[in-house]
């Protein structure tokens, strides 16, 4: 669908752990042909710490209900201010932003790796791939069992494989310390969002097992749509904008060192 | 509907609301927005004569009501302009003004010139305020002797509708608008962003990979009124008024101050849609107060 | 608690935590609230020769993330200083520092020379930037000239320390900085207030009686971030660091880059405890880095 | 009491007509002779649009609940959002802040003048004159009858009379059109509070009748407890801060040209 600015209200906020919060926001405008991956940029008024917009990864989308999803996680004030929002309070969002993932054909093998808030884009892929057809395998890491959340939410459309920095649940370590991404699975592609550090550990691993990888990249943002040029990470092809280009990129096109 | 015509030298502005070079992509990234021949004039983002990567990431830093930006004049080149960007852009029915930028006097004039064999191009903005790149920008802007040698040279290749764009980090203003005024501006805009930093506390480090940024928004627009006010009364070209513009009221403070026309900037980030809702908001007012025309209004500020 | 304290030349500080002049009264408005000799110094209010009643009201417009004053130094003038407040003052377990303000150098001079008799006023501030005032004020700080001929003139009659406080409304600050620097200044502070303006669409006059008026507040705080690094890399001088620090992180923001002491301004109208709260979060983020003295903070950014 | 800056509490927030809303405070520091005419100085957090506090005469203490309230009309942003705020919300106060009114002797006859949101000190000065045992004269201007709130509360402890602008409750016109302030009434002291002009007119009023009067000013200000020197007014003394030599003036005191 075209960008659109438009004002959306919450139907639901739920908290799903200590920092993480799940808002639902109606649109009004009919929402249509949404791409996992892509991005809303939330206009959080009232609040003296934020100017900028608020960028969030389109967590869910129902068309039947007309709305959106965004998974929350507070790191400052704009994100403080979200989550304390309630039913029928309004958002002025800008949406949807952002190229997407190129969605696997039926068959094939994907596995989508998420650490962190880096979850928050992988729902509505595991989703839509496996509608599709894909066999979707879905590898979360977070630090420990308490920042764990939606696991089971996950696991509606996919195996879901787990990591924890301390070892709480599932594989201690890293999502690269797991056996599913450190043995040739068979996968046809790879798609990841998470902290830089373990997106560069998985396209390296990728790289090495030579199968197709996509990460969704976070860069700071001041526009949201391809006008400030801030947001920019160096391509083959030069910079180029997070916001448009991306946030979705195949790592073979980032200047990575991998 | 109040007249909200005006000129700027031969600019014919069917409102005095334009966007600000570099906040504006080249305006068809607001086609989904709205149509953007509404406007008054579009200004394009800073061009130069090759292709520019620009600075390192990260450019952006947020600052209490404002940000700054170190984007260093990313853009493709003005032979890309021409081929790929000019088509789709002089379809707009509005002005669609380039950012002229150089390194040197000669780069300036070069570009220049290639620009002025762009019919649809009615005027340029000369660039003389960058504070992100390394070498001319602000260098050429915060000295009166290159501020005066660049508008001399530039005004010598070209006839259309020349604005020079102001740095605001000087001591006085008005006299660098005198001095371009004397070599041939038919217009200045002010102000471009003032030079400013962010660090990080937490990792001791400067949050742009310049160190140092240019500062826009809202936290600017005090000084920027100020400084247009002062120009306005120093000069006898029109001033465009540029600097902090969130919404119809400070573009309204802008114009009384003595602006014959706004530039939104920063705004547009937060709000697309702004600079039409602008444009709404000062007729509105203008009906308010019962003004027929934007004459009323320019300098119009009671004392 | 880690060790912060500091030499600003013979002035000892039991932590860098000053309040700015203009923003703290005499200090005695602030008894309800806390200790102030828990402070590292405070700034008294700008003092002239003789009593100044200041401009008319309006002195003040709120702006986005700041506000803009125009006050114009009213104060009684030193005698009254000397004979009414000068007593309570000097009771503090701190450095009282006196602001001092001229409208010609012969002004600066005899008001230097009867602070030079307090025992108990061990520095002053020499205000060469003040926007608020017809005549001398920032006219002193954007000159380089005229900044130096005050500081040579004052120096020969003051021999404890002596900060020049710099206005930011200038091209090249650090310039100023190294022209005081070696007329013997022993320390410089910045930023004084940014000159700004606001106007009121609806009654289209400008809000303040004096049409401009010092911009402070948070607003300015990036561009005085970078000023205080650039002056801190231009000079050897120990350098105080002013503008818009609302807490701690503001505050370490400075120190890391170059300030050996910031005063809080603004941030006290809003929060009357705020220059305590900022002292204890200072040590809170030494204990955090495991930094034992503030030396190991002050230029601390990482490049 | 000393000033103090703390966190109050939201009791109640009652909505007393289009404009104007009645916000009860809890303190959890004692209350103490708190003199009518005092203010107090809020921040309004959570607001782009507020810088700075803002000031807002007390209203009523309730010694009894150690309870403080304000009356706010809802004119820019700050006062819209303090309006929108529910019970059990927070709100940092510096207070109390100012001189306040010299209060009458027993038997004194007192006139209460409030124009608009003026009439906001008037409550406390009613209730503690009439408990002084003064005789309470209370006369309140608004522009029409919608505007007037609060009669009621007020007659407890006087005689009321009103005007509107437009006639619609009480005398046409002007506080100064109305006969209990044209007659000599034998007033022993006249205490005002509204916009200038009327205050001006008002005060003239009192100087051809040689009756002591008060007026409390409202000056912008930045502080509010006389560091900054931003809320000066003229006085015979020369310029004096509305903060903390006011905001209550005799106007004798004051450079009005009356
Ligand atoms: C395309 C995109 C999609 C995103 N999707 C989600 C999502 O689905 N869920 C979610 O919770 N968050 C997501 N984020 C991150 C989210 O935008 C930030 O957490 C949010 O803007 C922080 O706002 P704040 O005011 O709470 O904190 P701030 O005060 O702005 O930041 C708090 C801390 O986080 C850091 N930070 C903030 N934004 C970024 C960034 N973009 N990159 C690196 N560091 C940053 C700051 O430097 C600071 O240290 C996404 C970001 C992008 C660019
Ligand atoms: C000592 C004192 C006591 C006060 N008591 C009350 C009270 O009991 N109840 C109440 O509702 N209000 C009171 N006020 C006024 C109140 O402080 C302002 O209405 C409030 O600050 C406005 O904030 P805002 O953000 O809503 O509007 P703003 O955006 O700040 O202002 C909206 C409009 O009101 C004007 N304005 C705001 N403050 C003042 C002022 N002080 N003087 C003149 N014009 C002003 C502005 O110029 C603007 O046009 C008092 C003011 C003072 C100084
Ligand atoms: C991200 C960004 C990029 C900019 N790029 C340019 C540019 O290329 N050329 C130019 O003259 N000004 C540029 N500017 C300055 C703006 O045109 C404008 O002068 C400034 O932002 C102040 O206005 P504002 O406060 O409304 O944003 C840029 C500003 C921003 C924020
Ligand atoms: C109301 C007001 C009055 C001031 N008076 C003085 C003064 O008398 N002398 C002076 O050197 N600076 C004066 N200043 C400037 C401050 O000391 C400080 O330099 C400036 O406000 C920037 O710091 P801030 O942003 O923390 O307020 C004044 C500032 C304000 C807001
Ligand atoms: S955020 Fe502005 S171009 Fe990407
Ligand atoms: S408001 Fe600051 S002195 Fe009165």
């Amino acid at each position: 669908m075209n960008k659109t600015v438009s004002d959306l209200t919450i139907i639901k906020n739920t908290r799903l752990n200590h920092d993480n919060y799940l808002l639902e926001l109606q649109s009004y405008i009919k929402l249509e042909g949404i791409i996992p991956g892509q991005f809303v940029n939330i206009l959080v008024s009232d609040s003296q710490a934020t100017f900028l917009r608020r960028p969030f990864s389109i967590f869910e989308v129902n068309y039947h209900q007309n709305s959106i999803s965004v998974l929350v996680k507070v790191v400052g004030p704009g994100t403080e201010k979200l989550s304390s929002l309630k039913p029928s309070d309004t958002l002025n969002v800008i949406f949807p932003l952002g190229n997407g993932f190129s969605m696997p054909m039926a068959k094939e093998k994907i596995l989508l790796v998420g650490g962190g808030v880096g979850i928050a884009p992988m729902m509505q892929m595991a989703k839509d791939s496996r509608e599709l057809g894909a066999e979707v395998h879905i590898l979360l890491g977070a630090r420990t069992k308490m920042d764990h959340i939606l696991i089971e939410e996950f696991s509606r459309f996919g195996t879901v494989y787990l990591t924890s920095d301390d070892g709480s649940v599932g594989v201690k370590g890293f999502v690269t310390n797991h056996p599913v991404l450190l043995q040739n699975n068979g996968f046809n592609q790879i798609y990841c969002c998470g902290p830089e550090p373990m997106m560069k550990a998985v396209a390296k691993k990728a790289k090495e097992l030579n199968v197709r990888c996509e990460v969704s990249l976070e860069n700071a943002m001041a526009c949201g749509f391809g006008v400030c040029l801030c947001c920019v990470t160096k391509t083959t092809g030069g910079n180029k904008c997070v916001c448009t280009d991306g946030p979705v990129f195949n790592i073979n096109d980032l200047s990575w060192p991998i | 509907m109040a007249n909200l015509s005006i000129n700027i030298h031969k600019l014919e502005l069917k409102n005095p609301v334009m966007t600000a070079s570099g906040t504006f992509g080249n305006g068809t990234e607001f086609d989904d927005f709205f149509d953007v021949s509404q406007l008054g004039a579009i200004l394009l983002k800073g061009t130069t004569l090759h292709n520019r990567e620009g600075n390192e990431y990260p450019r952006m830093a947020e600052t209490p009501s404002g940000m700054l930006n170190a984007v260093g004049l990313q853009n493709k080149g003005i032979d890309y302009f021409i081929r790929h960007i000019y088509p789709k852009v002089s379809e707009y029915k509005t002005n669609v003004i380039i950012n002229v930028n150089g390194s040197t006097v000669e780069e300036y004039i070069e570009l220049t010139e290639k620009v002025n064999q762009l019919d649809k191009i009615p005027a340029i903005e000369l660039n003389i305020s960058c504070p992100n790149v390394k070498e001319g920008g602000m260098a050429f802007g915060t000295n009166v002797k290159m501020a005066e040698k660049v508008t001399r040279e530039v005004r010598k290749v070209y006839e259309k509708t020349l604005v020079v764009k102001l740095s605001p980090n000087v001591t006085d203003i008005a006299e660098i608008a005198r001095a371009v005024e004397a070599q041939g501006a038919d217009s200045v805009s002010l102000v471009n962003t003032f030079l400013g930093m962010a660090i990080d506390a937490n990792t001791m480090k400067p949050v742009l990979s310049t160190i140092t940024g240019g500062l826009s928004g809202p936290a600017i627009k005090p000084i920027a009124l100020r400084m247009v006010w002062q120009v306005a009364r120093a000069v006898k070209v029109p001033v465009i008024g540029i600097g902090g513009i969130m919404n119809a009221t400070d573009a309204i403070e802008f114009i009384l101050a003595g602006a014959s026309a706004v530039q939104i900037g920063t705004a547009n980030f937060i709000n697309p849609n702004i600079s039409v809702d602008i444009i709404n908001g000062i007729n509105d007012y203008m009906e308010k107060h019962k003004l027929k025309s934007i004459n009323d209004l320019i300098g119009g500020l009671q004392m």
